[in-house]
């Protein structure tokens, strides 16, 4: 019968089963940085500091003490002398030094980590088996991150084996809480807590790591990962498609939601959330013109939009850099406006119409662009922008490419009209490479736009090495605002919190979520509460109804709706 | 025929030469490749602040480790010169090499060409024998609906509704969601994981048969149609076999002529796959294998199923045709 | 091929006879030529608009600029938007007729829907609208215009490569039966979806590009099977008959030989269509279709995969799919009837 | 006529057609019976319907375009025509035996003759042994005068010559040593040493088992020497049914007069074969009356008449179907 | 004479025979030995010979239907051998074949007109299409089939009106030899006698020669100037008609006059019967090849071939005791 199998599933008290879609090609993040393989590696290994989630201190891990020179040019860690790996012998400065020669290692495919380093440090020495030093070329922050953020590796466990071969599936036990128990490819990874985990010592990590396993499992599909949510099969999932979190919530909520067995979660908090916008590629010589760009801009109908087919779950964005200022909602923002969009089309000299109803230019030149994207889940927006275009006469074609063609087409050879780029949020954003006039025409660079402005170039300058956080708030308004007013793209929406859906079994803190993460922290953070556990097997077995609970989370009073 | 069989064995070689040069060329004419999906990576970055403009020392960096720093001749010879020797080399994506990745989809593979190929011989050649002889009457305008229904469904879109209602998700718990074996399958006896492998490759194999009835029933109905009008048949019935028995014993054999052109896909079945069917289940099969290869330009791998593969092929087509010629005593080659 | 001769003439008069299947083939035949004009049945230009007590006909083919209708701008007039303005209904005698759907398949609807897209059907939309509003009527019938014309100029191309070259292989055996078998391998062998990106990079990707890259693949399969039946009708007495006869090779190839062999090529012909708009579905799911937004009935039935709740638009194409194949195969088992010159008899 | 014994009877047999919406009768109301062990010529103008009666005879007429539209055929007092397929099966092959006209096609292309001959056999006798069934099949090829069985045996039909085809169907109907054997121009392709051997071997089998024969055929002297009676048909309809020797000493149609004179003999030296002028119309376009009329040197008033001539006793065991004979008529059937 | 207009020289045949599932060539089916003749213009040469003994094969060969295994063929002193496209069409003009089997040489799936009109459309020897058709009803009587059956297809023939349509499209092309494979077999003798004598006539008008394949010997005799007899890929007798019956000289052929049937005679003259047949010859015969049946047969026959032997001028027997039989 259905409901003992339901029951079977949920009554696990150790493991945590998470849902992914589709398993990536390694585990091992230093060669294949993606979601997992971060989630994955905080839980196996441990980096010499990080920072608290709520108060961004920074705060030591497999180091004890650093120190930052006054000229900002060395940092110099002390490793904690009760670090120990997972077979008990103890985490020397020969670690850390292996792990940076590995990442250095140019057979290596750990480019991405090297390219940094290379950029930043002249060496790493290690003074004594405890005492590592990082030697930054230039004053950097960024450098400063790079150092501590280094997750070490166990020399002794992956010393001597090809790195880009042997460690993708199965990693070797690092210092973390967890090791990894099992990999099966395209089905689950399973991770053990450790019982020897040397770190329940530190006083903030007291409380956490609750979980006896974590197991990620990879479902096909999006259909199939609510399913298996709904069936039991997992536990949790993150809700990233507004369509799915309004029918499940509001529309026609299934029976395990109405029952509350199963618990949608809307958590708002600080986590940074990046921002999506249209690029132009203003090496393009329509787009130089600002009238032009200015012009499309208002011919997006993001209300419209929001409204049918995001279900109103999204916010439009006014900044490139939302949520690090308090006040964005006092932001201008530019509004759907078609009479201006055209006003400013004819200004630009785009006044006559042909035959298909396409604007002219002086040259006889069409208005056509041809937008590049290669996930089809973006065409529904792009045709609504497509037909508010086309109404004025701005012919818009829509080019699906692969997305493997569109690597080398966009950021190697910048050859297209428009595309949507969305970047994930980071703490502390690294702006120069999105915006550097430098980059603008070197191929694989993040200036995909091709923007140049002396001005922001000059403050990138000052950003770079200014250490003081607040300050460096200060220059990003600072080029925000410039950017907003060179318009290089279209801000499109953001929607700025986690959306979760979790059986009811769990214990958690009340704000869910710690200030600025994401759903990382469920790993870390919940448990799984014993009452809860047998209150929804009864109300599963007997079909009866738990008690309700609000969706909507809010860190603070400054994130709520104001009425 | 001894001579031409010979001399169609030797013909693979060169064939095989060939496919592997066209092919080869092919994935070095593409757009894209493992070296700019790396830097892509690099350039998106994920969580974190990790993204970075990448240098052209890295590219340089990467096109030796991808072994792209060579002229495209000299790649291909090394290339072929690896394989020759038996080695396929590693996948760009897992780095494991690519004969075990290949070798690992062999069992679902088998699974869902053997059991298509046999259910649909086994399903369709009776039942285009029955509709053969049951031409124009209920029985046939029914059972060509049901195939037709069975043809016009795209297999994905049937498994993601089976998933929906046979999951447990929403409506009835009788199948896994998805995947190939439980995840306890390890520690199963097994009995249990023998049944454990049937019970989660029940729907993903019908979905992936379903659609091969149609044609192969129609063909096998409408060239013993052919056959049943010959004047052999009235010979048969004249000797006093049942009607049933002259289709069985001497229509058949004439009406098997243009199936068996069909034969020839057989070695296929260590290849069987559907990417979407095995998106839809999450199956590691080979669909998908060649797929992603295929979109991430995973060069060895595709190669290397291309060169597996076609020599499967070859051997197939030269099967076909000497059962062609078996079947038929008036068939030759020369 | 089949010039008007009295054989034509008296498997014309067979085919005639059954019934089921020259229903069906006029049931296409018409369905597919009022696609044609599916800009008259379902769009939102109008046919007719009387303006200021001028007439203008067949906004879909003429392009009516908003100046006209007293707009401010040289754009083409948006008459959704004109028909309730004041300047249009303020006039008296000014009316504006829509086709019988005044829904085209390019345009959302957003405005004027009051849930959320995918709308279920309901007096207005009849079919429901997608994912962007779209009506799913309209996309349908424009779906089946652009589908069959892909599937149809396919299927001549695959039958003409296929035939040809299964034939001449078959017929001439020996050294171009080995060499061109050889070079099908080698076709074959090539990775399509390599094909279909390379040609797409050059080319762009589009409706010629696909029909191109699908016909250097889709004939093999075919040729096989025309090899086969080639290789043992070349070997019947009539053949020799008419080599007697002084008739040439083409001709005895195309006018002896393939008569007899029609069972493979008609039996695959409605399947090879159906095949044909089921890749193109596949194609669309994979992101390598036509372009957007380009109404076919794979990009329905994927919008359909990812709103499960949304019935309509997953079974609305796949029973016009299924419809489709269902009237392909009726005509198909009338031609292959037809062709036969003996009448199916059942003996015992 | 010994209706004892009587093997086989036909009455009223009436075969239509239809080709395009043309109905014709290829076969008008015909009678006849054939005796346990008694031969039966049947010949007649080419197309006038001899095979189609022969089929009939077995069910085996295809159906559509054929019909049979009235009239019965007993085989051993059983109605051939209302007979369930069961019982049928167990007639053919067995009691009846058919050597087909073309030997070519009635052949399966890619089953071995060793196979075909003896099927029969396999079907009807199913307690034999695999090796009695090939030394049966080797011996019955032996019999019919292929001198290489075994290499016959497993030869594929296309690799034989068309004599040789045609007496690998001959074993093939013969095989069972059935009771009648319907013998549809069963040496056309044979030599006459070999036609002589094929002719002895029926006999003998007549003599043995009691078997009767239905031997179509065009040969004259063939028939002469191998039946009793002879059939004489013409556009449908007998014309003549006669004991072989009253028929060759005195033939009576006018038709059959001519069929005599056109025999080409081994003493002729004569320039051109004297045939029947004109030839047979289509069988849509068959007369209501006498059939022959329009090619009869002999033709009399009467012959106008629209109804056909019924056949008129004329001697014992002679029947012939022309006015001319009407009045000489002792009766008529 | 004139050139003759087909030669044969040494002309042989041998099949390869597929021994097991191996497909290996060990065994030769010898159908034709060594098989040298002339046919002159306006000349009926009759062939005749026990069932399987390469009647077919000799004049598949002549047609280039087959490639003989070794030996050459003349038209009009011209070796054929190399005969392609346009030249070979054009002997085919002149070459006819009726074939043996004349329901599996119609096209299925051809009406009868069509089948008969083929060669006039391909030779153009009439290019008007009403005239074509015209000309086709004509020769259709002429064979004594009506023209209402100009529309139907093979298979709503019976076994002599296939015949008949075989005949009709070959003289309709008006050749300069037809090779007749037993073309009157399936007919009866009415209509038979009418295409024998639409064949002589044919010859006096058209100077058409005839390779006259049959079995019946009457009719080989009524029709032929001269006769070659074959056995198992021998020709072992030729001669001019009459000579064959009055002064047979070989053993074979004395047995084949001796097994014809005659209408009217209840019994008939002392048959020779002989035993066994002559298929598939694999091995290399070393001395007569039709030692193993003979009556007559003697020591010799085994050791040596027999050579040719003229008795009469024209008549040529292959038999050591020629003169004894
Ligand atoms: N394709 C073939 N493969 C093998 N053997 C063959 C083939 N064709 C003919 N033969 C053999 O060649 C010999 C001569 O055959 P052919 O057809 O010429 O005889 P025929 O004289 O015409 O006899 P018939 O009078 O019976 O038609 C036969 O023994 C036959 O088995
Ligand atoms: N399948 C058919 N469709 C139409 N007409 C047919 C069919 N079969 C036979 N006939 C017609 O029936 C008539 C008799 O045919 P049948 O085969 O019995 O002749 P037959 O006496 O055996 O002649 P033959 O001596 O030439 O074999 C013919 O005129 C023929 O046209
Ligand atoms: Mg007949
Ligand atoms: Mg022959």
């Amino acid at each position: 019968g259905e409901k003992t199998d339901q029951l079977d599933m949920l009554s696990d008290e150790n493991t945590l089963v998470s849902g992914t879609v589709a398993m990536p090609d390694s585990l091992n993040f230093y060669i294949d940085y993606n979601t997992l393989s971060i989630q994955i590696a905080s839980l196996l290994y441990e980096p010499l500091c990080e920072r608290d989630p709520d108060t961004l201190d920074i705060r030591g891990v497999l180091a004890k003490e650093w120190k930052i020179s006054e000229d900002k040019l060395t940092y110099t860690f002390h490793l904690n002398d009760n670090a120990r790996w997972a077979d008990g012998s103890p985490v020397t400065t020969d670690d850390v030094l292996f792990t940076y020669n590995t990442i250095m290692n140019p057979d290596n495919l750990t480019g991405l980590f090297r390219m940094g380093f290379e950029q930043d440090f002249n060496e790493v020495v290690a003074t004594d088996s405890k005492t590592v030093v990082f030697k930054a070329k230039k004053k950097r922050w960024t450098a400063f991150i790079e150092a501590f953020t280094l997750f070490v590796l166990p020399k002794k466990e992956f010393e001597g084996k090809d790195f880009n071969k042997y460690f993708n599936l199965m990693l070797p036990p690092g210092s973390g809480p967890y090791i990894m128990e099992d990999v099966k490819t395209d089905r689950y990874v399973l991770l053990k807590k450790r019982d020897n985990y040397w770190g329940k010592m530190l006083p903030y990590r007291q409380g956490f790591y609750n979980f006896q396993k974590i197991k990620y499992k990879f479902l096909s599909d999006d259909n199939i990962r609510f399913e298996a949510l709904k069936k039991g099969d997992i536990d949790v999932t993150e809700v990233n498609i507004a369509a799915t979190w309004v029918e499940y919530t509001e529309s026609n909520p299934p029976k395990q939601i109405k029952n509350n067995w199963l618990i949608p979660k809307k958590v708002w908090n600080y986590k940074p959330y990046g921002f999506q916008a249209f690029y132009f590629n203003l090496r393009r010589p329509i787009f130089q013109d600002i009238r032009v760009r200015k012009a499309l801009a208002l011919l997006l109908n993001v209300d419209l939009i929001n409204e049918k087919i995001m279900f109103n779950q999204y916010q439009a964005l006014r900044s490139y850099f939302p949520g690090y200022f308090n006040n964005d909602k006092d932001l201008p923002l530019l509004g759907f406006d078609p009479d201006q969009a055209r006003m400013l089309l004819a200004e630009a000299g785009w006044d006559r119409v042909d035959t298909d109803g396409v604007l002219l230019n002086k040259e006889n030149k069409r208005f056509e662009i041809e937008f590049t994207y290669s996930s089809q889940s973006l065409e529904k927006h792009l045709t609504i922008f497509k037909e508010e275009c086309e109404k004025v006469g701005v012919k818009v074609n829509l080019a699906l490419i692969a997305p493997s063609s569109i690597r080398k087409k966009v950021f190697t050879d910048y050859d297209y009209d428009m595309i949507w780029i969305s970047w994930g949020g980071t703490l502390f954003p690294g702006i120069e490479d999105l915006w550097r006039s430098t980059y603008a025409d070197e191929p694989n660079t993040n200036n995909i736009a091709g923007y140049k402005n002396p001005d922001v170039d000059a403050l990138l300058d000052i950003y770079l090495e200014e250490f003081d956080i607040k300050k460096r708030i200060a220059l990003m308004k600072e080029i925000d605002s410039i950017l907003t007013r060179d318009i290089p793209t279209i801000l499109l929406w953001s929607a700025p919190y986690t959306r979760l859906m979790y059986w009811n079994k769990f214990g958690m803190e009340p704000k869910i979520l710690k200030k600025y993460v994401d759903e990382d922290s469920i790993f870390s953070d919940w448990w799984i509460e014993k009452e809860k556990l047998s209150a929804l097997k009864n109300a599963v077995k007997a079909g009866n109804t738990l008690v309700p609970e609000p969706i909507s989370i809010y860190y603070d009073a400054s994130l709520e709706p104001q009425k | 025929m001894f001579r031409y069989l010979i001399r169609r064995l030797l013909l693979i070689i060169p064939t095989l030469f060939g496919i592997t040069i066209v092919c080869f060329f092919i994935t070095r004419m593409l757009p894209g490749g493992p070296v700019e999906e790396a830097i892509q990576k690099m350039l998106s970055g994920s969580k974190g602040m990790m993204s970075r403009s990448v240098e052209s020392k890295e590219v340089e960096r990467l096109k030796k480790i991808y072994g792209f720093d060579k002229p495209v001749v000299a790649q291909y010879f090394y290339w072929v010169s690896r394989v020759i020797a038996g080695d396929f080399g590693d996948s760009f994506r897992t780095h494991r090499p690519v004969l075990s990745e290949i070798a690992e989809r062999f069992p679902i593979s088998l699974t869902f060409g053997l059991t298509g190929f046999f259910l649909a011989y086994l399903i369709c050649i009776p039942l285009g024998i029955a509709k053969a002889l049951k031409h124009n009457t209920l029985f046939d305008s029914i059972s060509s609906i049901i195939v037709y229904i069975g043809y016009s469904i795209p297999g994905f879109a049937l498994g993601i509704l089976l998933l929906v209602l046979f999951g447990g998700g929403s409506f009835w718990n009788i199948f896994p969601l998805g995947g190939i074996v439980s995840d306890n399958f390890e520690y199963l006896p097994f009995y249990k994981k023998v049944l454990d492998y049937i019970h989660h490759m029940i729907l993903p194999v019908l979905c992936y048969t379903i659609g091969g009835f149609a044609l192969l029933t129609t063909l096998m109905k409408n060239s013993l149609m052919e056959e049943l009008g010959k004047d052999y048949i009235k010979t048969a019935l004249a000797k006093g076999l049942s009607y049933k028995k002259v289709v069985v014993h001497h229509a058949l054999q004439n009406a098997f002529i243009p199936i068996l052109t069909g034969l020839g896909s057989f070695f296929g079945v260590f290849f069987a796959g559907s990417i979407l069917i095995e998106k839809v289940f999450n199956i590691p099969g080979m669909g998908l294998l060649a797929y992603n290869a295929i979109i991430q330009r995973n060069y060895p791998v595709v190669l290397g199923l291309i060169v597996i593969q076609s020599l499967l092929n070859l051997v197939g087509r030269l099967v076909s045709d000497f059962s062609l010629a078996l079947a038929d005593p008036r068939i030759s080659f020369d | 091929m089949f010039k008007s001769s009295p054989e034509t003439t008296r498997r014309i008069k067979r085919f005639f006879k059954i019934k089921r299947a020259i229903v069906s083939l006029f049931i296409l035949i018409i369905l597919y030529v009022i696609s044609f004009f599916s800009e008259l049945i379902a769009n939102d230009k109008p046919i007719l608009i009387q303006y200021n007590g001028k007439l203008y006909f067949f906004a879909a083919y003429n392009l009516y600029p908003d100046k006209t209708f007293g707009g401010n701008y040289d754009t083409e007039t948006q008459y959704r938007e004109l028909s309730k303005t004041d300047r249009f209904t303020s006039t008296k005698g000014n009316f504006i007729l829509f086709p019988p759907i005044p829904y085209s398949p390019y345009t959302s609807n957003l405005n004027e829907l009051t849930k959320n897209p995918p709308t279920p059907p309901d007096g207005r939309h009849l079919l429901g609208t997608d994912d962007r509003g779209r009506d799913v009527f309209a996309r349908l019938l424009y779906g089946f215009r652009v589908s069959m014309s892909f599937a149809i100029i396919l299927l001549i191309i695959e039958i003409i490569i296929g035939v040809i070259i299964g034939a001449l292989q078959g017929y001439s055996g020996g050294f171009f039966d080995l060499t061109a078998q050889r070079f099908i391998e080698i076709l074959s062998a090539l990775p399509f979806l390599y094909i279909i990106i390379l040609t797409g990079n050059i080319f762009g990707q589009g409706f010629n590009t696909l029909i191109i890259v699908m016909s250097i693949f889709n004939w093999i399969g075919l040729s096989y099977y025309i090899r086969a039946e080639f290789l043992r009708i070349k070997k019947f007495q009539f053949v020799d008959a008419a080599k007697l006869l002084g008739t040439g090779d083409i001709k005895i190839l195309f006018s002896e030989i393939l008569p007899n062999a029609l069972v493979p090529i008609i039996t695959f012909a409605p399947f090879s269509l159906i095949a044909a708009i089921q890749t193109l579905s596949a194609l669309d799911y994979l992101g390598f279709g036509l372009p957007a937004p380009t109404p076919s009935w794979g990009e329905l039935m994927r919008q359909g995969m990812e709103h499960l709740s949304s019935f309509w638009l997953s079974v609305y194409p796949f029973i016009a799919l299924f419809l489709t194949l269902l009237l392909l195969a009726f005509v198909g088992e009338g031609l292959r009837e037809a062709m036969d010159p003996k009448e199916y008899a059942r003996m015992e | 006529m010994n209706v004892n014994h009587e093997l086989v009877n036909v009455k009223n047999l009436t075969i239509g057609f239809t080709v395009e919406e043309l109905h014709f009768e290829a076969v008008d109301s015909i009678s006849f019976s054939i005796s346990e062990s008694e031969s039966v010529g049947l010949v007649g103008e080419s197309g006038c319907g001899k095979t189609i009666t022969s089929m009939a005879l077995i069910r085996l007429l295809p159906s559509p375009p054929a019909l049979i539209k009235g009239g019965n055929i007993f085989f051993h007092g059983k109605n051939i025509l209302t007979m369930l397929p069961e019982d049928l099966k167990k007639i053919r092959g067995r009691e009846i035996g058919v050597i087909f006209q073309e030997p070519m096609t009635s052949l399966n292309p890619v089953k071995k003759i060793g196979i075909q001959v003896s099927e029969p056999l396999r079907i009807h006798f199913p307690g034999l042994r695999k090796k009695e069934i090939y030394e049966k099949t080797i011996l019955m090829l032996k019999e019919v005068g292929l001198s290489y069985p075994e290499r016959v045996y497993s030869a594929y039909p296309h690799m034989l010559s068309g004599g040789m085809r045609q007496r690998a169907g001959i074993a093939t109907a013969m095989i069972c040593k059935p009771r009648l054997l319907i013998a549809d121009e069963p040496t056309t392709a044979l030599d006459v040493t070999i036609q002589a051997q094929i002719m002895d071997l029926i006999k003998n089998l007549k003599q043995e088992h009691n078997m009767s024969l239905l031997l179509i055929t065009h040969n004259l002297g063939l028939v002469a020497e191998m039946c009793k009676r002879v059939i004489v048909m013409y556009a449908g309809r007998f014309a003549e049914i006669a004991s072989s020797k009253s028929l060759f000493h005195s033939p009576l149609h006018p038709y059959t007069e001519g069929l005599m004179t056109s025999i080409p003999l081994l003493t002729d030296e004569g320039c051109l074969l004297t045939s029947i002028p004109g030839s047979v119309p289509h069988p849509a376009d068959y007369l209501k009356g006498c059939r022959f009329m329009p090619r009869c040197i002999r033709k009399i008033k009467r012959c106008m008449r629209k109804i056909p001539p019924p056949l008129f006793l004329i001697d014992t065991d002679h029947y012939v179907s022309c006015w001319l004979y009407e009045k000489q008529a002792k009766g008529s059937l | 004479m004139s050139i003759p207009i087909i030669e044969v020289k040494k002309l042989k045949k041998y099949f390869p025979v597929r021994a097991n599932i191996l497909f290996m060539q060990k065994e030769y089916i010898r159908a034709v030995e060594n098989v040298s003749f002339k046919i002159y213009p306006q000349e009926t040469v009759g062939l005749v010979g026990e069932s399987g003994c390469g009647k077919t094969t000799i004049g598949r060969m002549i047609v280039h239907l087959e490639q003989p295994t070794r030996g050459d063929i003349y038209y009009t002193g011209e070796n054929t051998r190399r005969f392609r496209g346009k030249q070979l069409k054009a002997y085919r003009k002149k070459i006819q074949y009726i074939f043996q089997d004349p329901y599996s040489s119609l096209n299925p799936r051809k009406i009868v007109y069509n089948i008969i009109s083929m060669g006039l459309r391909n030779f153009h020897i009439i290019k008007d299409n009403r005239k074509r058709k015209e000309k086709v009803s004509e020769i259709l009587e002429q064979v004594g089939l009506p023209p209402d059956y100009l529309f139907n297809y093979p298979h709503e023939f019976s076994g002599g009106q296939r015949q008949r349509i075989s005949i009709a499209r070959t003289i309709a092309v008006k050749p300069d030899l037809i090779i007749c494979d037993e073309p009157v077999s399936a007919l009866d003798v009415s209509i038979q006698a009418q295409v024998i004598n639409l064949l002589k006539e044919l010859k006096n008008e058209l100077y058409l020669s005839i390779l006259f394949i049959s079995h019946d010997l009457a009719l080989v005799k009524h029709i032929s100037d001269r006769i070659l007899v074959m056995y198992r890929g021998y020709i072992v007798e030729s001669a001019p008609s009459a000579s064959l019956f009055e002064n047979t000289s070989h053993p074979y052929t004395k047995a084949l006059i001796s097994a014809i049937p005659e209408p009217g005679l209840d019994a008939h003259k002392g048959r020779i019967i002989l035993k066994g047949d002559v298929t598939a010859v694999t091995g290399e015969i070393k001395g007569c090849c039709f030692e193993d049946r003979c009556y007559m047969s003697r020591d010799i026959c085994k050791r040596e071939p027999p050579l040719g032997r003229q008795l009469i001028p024209g008549h040529v027997s292959y038999c050591h005791f020629a003169e004894k039989v």
